[in-house]
């Protein structure tokens, strides 16, 4: 990261509710209701906006280039407009994409659209046809994996383990029930964790089904502009710091006697470090982070927050990811609540900026919020991370 | 062993497929207009005052100015004219008829927009642009625009 | 008798023999226990075995059995009619399994055709007026007659006129047109089950005046929708089921080319970083790391020493069949003999060894014995001991 | 602002049927060409962090196509992201990278390999909505005959005309060495080939392709580390037409304009006839070449068939590589395009080297009958 061009801001943000069925709307439809959404809560039009970018999975609606068609309901119609995809990480690069191409000054306001309508296609069919054809596409094995729960489950004990991702999973049910626009809200309670952790039907090994990441439709739509713009459409904008994407190699080849580090680790040593931030847990006042399952979420955490030790589980088990906690998870109720995949890590800066903004309903921190951390997962273990400020305060490092 | 790459014994090609089920959904906009079709052997469009355009197939919103469109049904003569064509000379599975047949645009009567669609019951080479043509409706449902089967000279 | 989206809990179970599909049980044989609380509930244990199957209704609590399914009696028949999300109502506790859950998940599917709400045909005539499409019934001055024998039949008279409809539930004399059937055949026709003309050319439908007015009927009348299968608010929403599917041609390259010829000849080619000396399996062109073309190929294995082990209970249906792999089986994640410490490679157990498997282990391929080149060559690992 | 170079290109050789790679192969080939002509390194510190990749799920038949590619574009750790979209748009998006001051080294590579599949018009007709358009057979060479039904009709253009494209695009073609069609065709044999889809015969369809590119970007401060010779990346547009064929007017070039229009301000061109030197258009068909002509501002509306016996082909060096007429991949077409301007511009062309050229457009479309359209402007 060199030093920017400009400042960018989100000054628009438009959500769909999540839910397994859309059968009411078409793919078009769903888009637009993003989109107006997104214009409303900006309190602009569509004139205003100079650039749409758009991002979801081809293969999960089987549509080819799905941007042709979804331009009408996407506002992209005489409009500049890209397209871009990375699997699960998808939406948080299409907010990096956002914020390079206002930064660049090629752009004033850009409008980003990450959606998916799983109910259209044949998910788990979609998500093994990312392996290779000639190899991995026909082995069932590693579509989904008990590693964590299992490496998880040697390090801090059974019992322990076991309880505190059955935590983290109630913790997250209770956000969603919050949130109106969550999917699932079971209304779970911390007295089931012992019976939950022991009765839910088991998928691999420890990984439960409660435990697993839902299958959503919906739409998220943000609209970013440059700081001048920003400021002058915007009487609070949220401004993006800095971001990191990170990917690694093709294959899920991770599980042998050496563990590489992993790339959420990477990704957040690399961008505190150039970003001046030594104590994150301190630093960020909410993390929306993408956890596809309960067990990924909490141990993700020590990730992200180059936490050590047991740490990370001490700081659940004390409430400190609670919305009243020290540093509040997924206040929106993460990906196990919904999970719209091509939208889904688009939630996570969204639902952070409202943080930032305050208005992010009944969800919301109580105290003041200034500085949010969100993160994108998907393909091969990949990450994005990005920082989002409240003020243009922050020194350049 | 070391590995050529400009040898190509070694190479082969493995036969597989793409392929996923799906289900689409029409929305309510387009299922009352797959249903018109169906059921009355109705084309239906939607009247954007905004841009005074009568657009078929029909859309929530428009996509130019944003207006909703759901409130302004207008029902279409089942007759119209063809603005353009090609003969698809050429087969493959996606394709609903075998080669060659026409496809046209047609823009039936009251609508401000043509729309694809088949043009049977003439020979190929006798299709024109201005030509008058009508609605043939299909007798068993693909829940699709091909409930209107195909268009036929008048 | 408590209903719930207009089907008692029993209707489930009585109609299970009926269901019941005994080429889809073969070699099938397993107890199912169900604990339904709330009204209308009660104790049930199903017995499949050898294609057999037999249903009691017991007086309490059943335990030891394959599987035992509790829910309560709305969740119960919720899911079995489709109105309520089957991995929402596991998920959240509302309906707990003890035991084996793919039994529900894979053997009930097979072993049983879905289960439909019983509809009488009363019941759909009594819609009639309810179905009734003034619109189309401009000018139309028709009496129809119903005379459906058999179980659930009876007669009964629409009248339309004056763009309104009337039910009687006699039969007139003066009919413009009476459709004669077996009261089965009748609710069939309704349900899409059974196709109109093939119906009337099969005579299984007798047709007693004019036969042009029997064809107008459908116009007439908006379809039956049972009340189980209807949507909450009525209105139909257009979908579109459809396989897109085009066939592919992949290319191997040198480095998978020489990986399937190796399989052939039951050996693990493992391409070699030239610069950091990690191996590759199966061999790619380039390590990702060093971000350097491999152009060497060594044989790693054929045994491996197990890192992780995965018991995969849940498997996810093949897309285009609809098929589910037999659960449990075991994933592992292993490092084949002479392969870097950094690059597991994943295969699968033998199920005979599921109950004595850890990490550390050493295990062996065993092959298919006609071998093609593809993957089908390698069937699975087994402990080697 | 930054200026941001191309410091070097590389291409792979299209054919028909490359069936001894996968598309990993040919893409560790364009990343060895850029590493061999640079010295470009991945390294933390300077070398390249970010990539651009190009390529589509539907024609790779894979879910986040892109992580296929991952190795083979150095993107282990390594921050990467896929243009989803017909690859000249990773040009502009890898310009914005740097402009923004996010990084000031690019790798930008794609790839597409039509030959995989059974039929690309199977592919293109999944671009359609299930419910209007799937089902009626369109795909992306009916809809350009509708296409190319109104355009002869507005200038004229006539079949003579069109076979002289396609003979010409094989003659410059056969001087480069990246082509897939080089076989000479006639005048006649264009004129008499069996009909496709009228009036789009077989011969003004381009050739089912397989090919790979790569480009080097660097901002102005670092490109001298990776070439003498750099080329500039100085003007992006793009536009999206409306989807409903019905909605447009399908002659217009509405969306071209627009597109050509944006790349034009940014690149300060007021006047393209008069400031532009050579021209790469995305032909797939012959009648596309002079309706893409049109639109980007080389001639009048409605003049490209006149401009065609004028000589504006040879003046303005139109598609010098062969064009699309000679066969790219779809996917992959923009990325060849802009690879020709900037050999071209380096003065690096060889046999089919233009003299005097400064200052070049690449163009390229996806969606039928060009729903959207994408511009850059380059400069040496």
């Amino acid at each position: 990261m060199g030093k920017r061009n400009r400042n960018v801001g989100i000054i628009g943000i438009g959500q769909t509710e999540y839910s397994s069925h859309k059968e009411h709307q078409n793919q078009v439809e769903m888009v637009n209701e993003g989109v107006r959404y997104a214009l409303e809560d900006a309190g602009i039009t569509l004139d205003d906006i100079d650039c749409v970018i758009h991002g979801n999975m081809e293969l999960f609606e089987m549509v080819h280039q799905p941007d042709l068609w979804h331009s009408l309901g996407s506002g992209a119609y005489g409009k500049e407009q890209l397209r871009i995809t990375t699997g699960g990480t998808t939406g948080a690069s299409l907010v990096c994409a956002a914020d390079n191409l206002v930064a660049s000054g090629m752009y004033d306001v850009v409008m980003a659209i990450g959606l998916e309508k799983l109910q259209e296609g044949h998910t788990t069919g979609g998500i093994t046809n990312m392996a290779d054809p000639l190899w991995f596409r026909h082995l069932q094995t590693g579509a989904l994996t008990a590693t964590t729960a299992t490496m998880m489950m040697e390090e801090f004990g059974e019992e322990r383990a076991k309880r505190a991702a059955m935590k983290y999973r109630i913790m997250m049910d209770k956000h969603a029930c919050l949130n109106p626009r969550a999917h699932r809200r079971f209304g779970l309670d911390y007295d089931q964790i012992d019976d939950l952790m022991n009765t839910s039907p088991q998928l691999v090994g420890e990984l439960r089904l409660i435990h697993m990441c839902s299958q959503s439709d919906g739409a998220c739509v943000m609209i970013f502009a440059s700081e001048e713009k920003a400021k002058k459409l915007c009487k609070n904008p949220v401004w993006i710091r800095d971001h990191i994407t990170v990917h690694r190699e093709e294959t899920f080849n991770n599980f042998g006697i050496e563990m590489p580090e992993m790339t959420h680790h990477y990704a957040a040593r690399k961008l505190f470090e150039r970003n001046g931030v030594t104590n994150p847990v301190e630093y960020f006042d909410v993390f929306e982070m993408y956890d596809p399952s309960a067990w990924w979420g909490l141990d993700w955490a020590r990730e992200f927050l180059l936490l050590k030790g047991d740490e990370h589980i001490r700081l659940l088990e004390d409430g400190e990811f609670d919305l009243d906690g020290k540093l509040p998870i997924n206040p929106s109720g993460g990906v196990t609540a919904s999970n719209p995949i091509g939208a889904t890590a688009m939630l996570r800066p969204a639902e952070a900026a409202m943080q930032i903004r305050g208005d992010a309903g009944p969800q919301q921190i109580k105290k003041e919020v200034r500085h949010a951390l969100a993160s994108g997962f998907g393909g091969t273990l990949w990450t994005v991370l990005i920082m989002l400020e409240k003020d243009l305060d922050w020194q350049e490092v | 062993m070391k590995i050529s790459y400009e040898d190509t014994k070694d190479c082969k090609v493995i036969t597989g497929k793409m392929a996923l089920p799906n289900q689409y959904f029409a929305g309510r906009v387009g299922s009352k207009f797959i249903i018109a079709l169906r059921d009355e052997h109705k084309i239906l469009g939607v009247r954007c005052e905004n841009c005074d355009k009568v657009l078929v197939p029909p859309r929530e919103y428009c996509e130019k100015c944003l207006s909703k469109l759901d409130e302004s049904w207008i029902e279409l003569s089942n007759e119209g004219t063809i603005t353009n064509y090609t003969i698809v000379n050429y087969n493959d599975r996606h394709l609903p008829r075998r080669a060659p047949y026409i496809l046209a645009m047609i823009q039936v009567d009251g609508a401000d927009t043509p729309f694809p669609h088949i043009v049977e019951g003439i020979d190929v080479e006798d299709v024109k642009v201005g030509m008058r043509v009508k609605a043939v409706f299909a007798g068993e449902t693909t829940n699709t625009i091909r409930d209107l089967d195909h268009f036929e000279p008048v | 008798m408590a209903q719930y989206f207009g089907t008692a809990v029993e209707d489930i179970f009585n109609t299970m023999g009926e269901r019941f599909l005994p080429e889809g049980a073969q070699d099938v044989n397993v107890t199912i226990g169900y604990n339904i609380s709330g009204d209308g509930g009660g104790h049930w244990k199903v017995t499949i075995q050898e294609g057999t199957l037999k249903v009691e209704t017991m007086d309490g609590e059943v335990a030891d059995c394959t599987a035992v399914l509790h829910a309560n009696a709305e969740t119960f028949v919720g899911v079995t009619l489709g109105r309520i999300d089957a991995g929402e109502a596991f998920s959240s506790g509302n309906i707990k399994v003890d035991g084996d859950l793919t039994v529900l998940i894979a053997i009930l599917p097979k072993a049983f055709r879905p289960f439909k709400p019983v509809v009488k045909a009363s019941t759909i005539v009594e819609s009639v007026e309810e179905r009734f499409r003034p619109e189309k019934a401009e000018g139309v001055d028709v009496k129809i007659g119903y005379d459906l024998s058999g179980e659930g039949g009876g007669q009964w008279t629409v009248v339309v006129k004056d763009q309104t409809c009337t039910l009687k539930d006699v039969l007139d004399d003066d009919c413009t047109v009476v459709m004669r059937m077996e009261a089965q055949v009748f609710v069939d026709l309704n349900q899409g089950k059974l196709d109109g003309a093939t119906a009337f050319t099969s005579g299984q439908v007798k047709v007693d005046g004019d036969i042009g007015a029997a064809g107008q009927t459908t116009s007439l009348f908006r379809k039956y929708v049972s009340e189980g299968a209807a949507e909450e608010k009525g209105e139909e929403l257009i979908s579109l089921k459809c396989l897109p599917s085009i066939n592919q041609r992949y290319a191997t390259g040198p480095m998978m080319g020489k990986w399937f010829d190796g399989l052939k000849e039951k050996k693990f080619y493992a391409a070699k970083c030239p610069e950091c000396g990690r191996t590759l399996v199966p061999p790619r062109e380039i390590c990702a790391q060093c971000r350097v073309r491999c152009n060497e190929l060594v044989e790693v294995g054929p045994e491996g020493t197990v890192t992780i082990v995965d018991v995969v209970y849940y498997a996810s249906p093949d897309p285009l069949t609809g098929k589910i792999r037999e659960t449990p089986y075991t994933a592992l994640f292993m490092i084949l003999d002479g392969a870097s410490n950094d690059e597991s490679f994943a295969h699968d157990l033998n199920p005979k060894d599921i109950d004595r498997i850890k990490s550390g282990m050493k295990v062996r391929p065993v092959w298919a014995d006609d071998r093609k080149g593809n993957y089908k060559d390698l069937l699975y690992f087994e402990i080697a001991d | 602002m930054k200026r941001v170079a191309v410091c070097a290109v590389a291409q792979y050789k299209c054919d028909s049927n490359i069936w001894h790679k996968r598309f990993q192969g040919m893409l560790l080939d364009v990343l060895e060409d850029i590493q061999k002509q640079t010295g470009m390194h991945f390294s933390e510190d300077g070398g390249v962090r970010s990539i651009v990749s190009s390529s589509d799920d539907v024609f790779d038949a894979r879910t986040i196509s892109d992580n296929g590619m991952t190795d083979v574009l150095g993107a282990h750790y390594r921050e990467e992201e896929k243009m989803a979209q017909e690859s000249l748009n990773a040009l502009g998006y890898a310009m914005s990278i740097i402009r923004s001051g996010h990084e000031d080294v690019v790798y930008v590579a794609g790839h597409c390999k039509e030959s995989q599949g059974e039929s690309r018009n199977m592919c293109t007709n999944l671009s359609y909505d299930p419910f209007y358009c799937r089902s009626l057979g369109l795909d992306y060479t009916n809809v350009a005959a509708l296409q190319a039904r109104v355009y002869m009709a507005k200038s004229g253009l006539t079949e003579e005309q069109m076979a002289k494209i396609v003979v010409r695009a094989r003659q410059w073609a056969a001087k480069n060495p990246y082509a897939n069609a080089t076989e000479q065709v006639e005048l006649g044999e264009v004129m008499y080939s069996p009909m496709l889809c009228d009036p789009i015969r077989t011969l003004h369809a381009y050739p089912v392709s397989d090919g790979a590119v790569a480009f080097l970007l660097a901002s102005e401060e670092k490109a001298h580390e990776y070439t003498d010779n750099p080329v500039w990346l100085t003007g992006f547009g793009s536009c999206m037409d409306s989807y409903f064929l019905g909605d447009r007017d399908l002659a217009s070039n509405f969306a071209l304009k627009k597109a050509a229009g944006r790349a034009y301000n940014m690149a300060g061109v007021k006047d393209a006839a008069e400031e532009i030197d050579l021209a790469e258009v995305m032909d797939c068909f012959a009648y596309q070449q002079p309706m893409w002509l049109e639109g980007l501002g080389f001639c009048g509306d409605g003049e490209g068939a006149q401009f065609i016996d004028e000589g504006g082909l040879e003046k303005y060096h139109v598609n010098l590589s062969g064009g699309m007429l000679a066969g790219n991949p779809i996917m992959t077409s923009g990325l060849y395009r802009a690879a020709e301007a900037v050999i071209q511009l380096k003065g690096e062309a060889g046999e089919h080297q233009a003299s005097g050229v400064s200052r070049a457009v690449a163009q390229s479309t996806t969606g039928g009958a060009g729903q959207f359209h994408t511009v850059v402007v380059l400069e040496r």
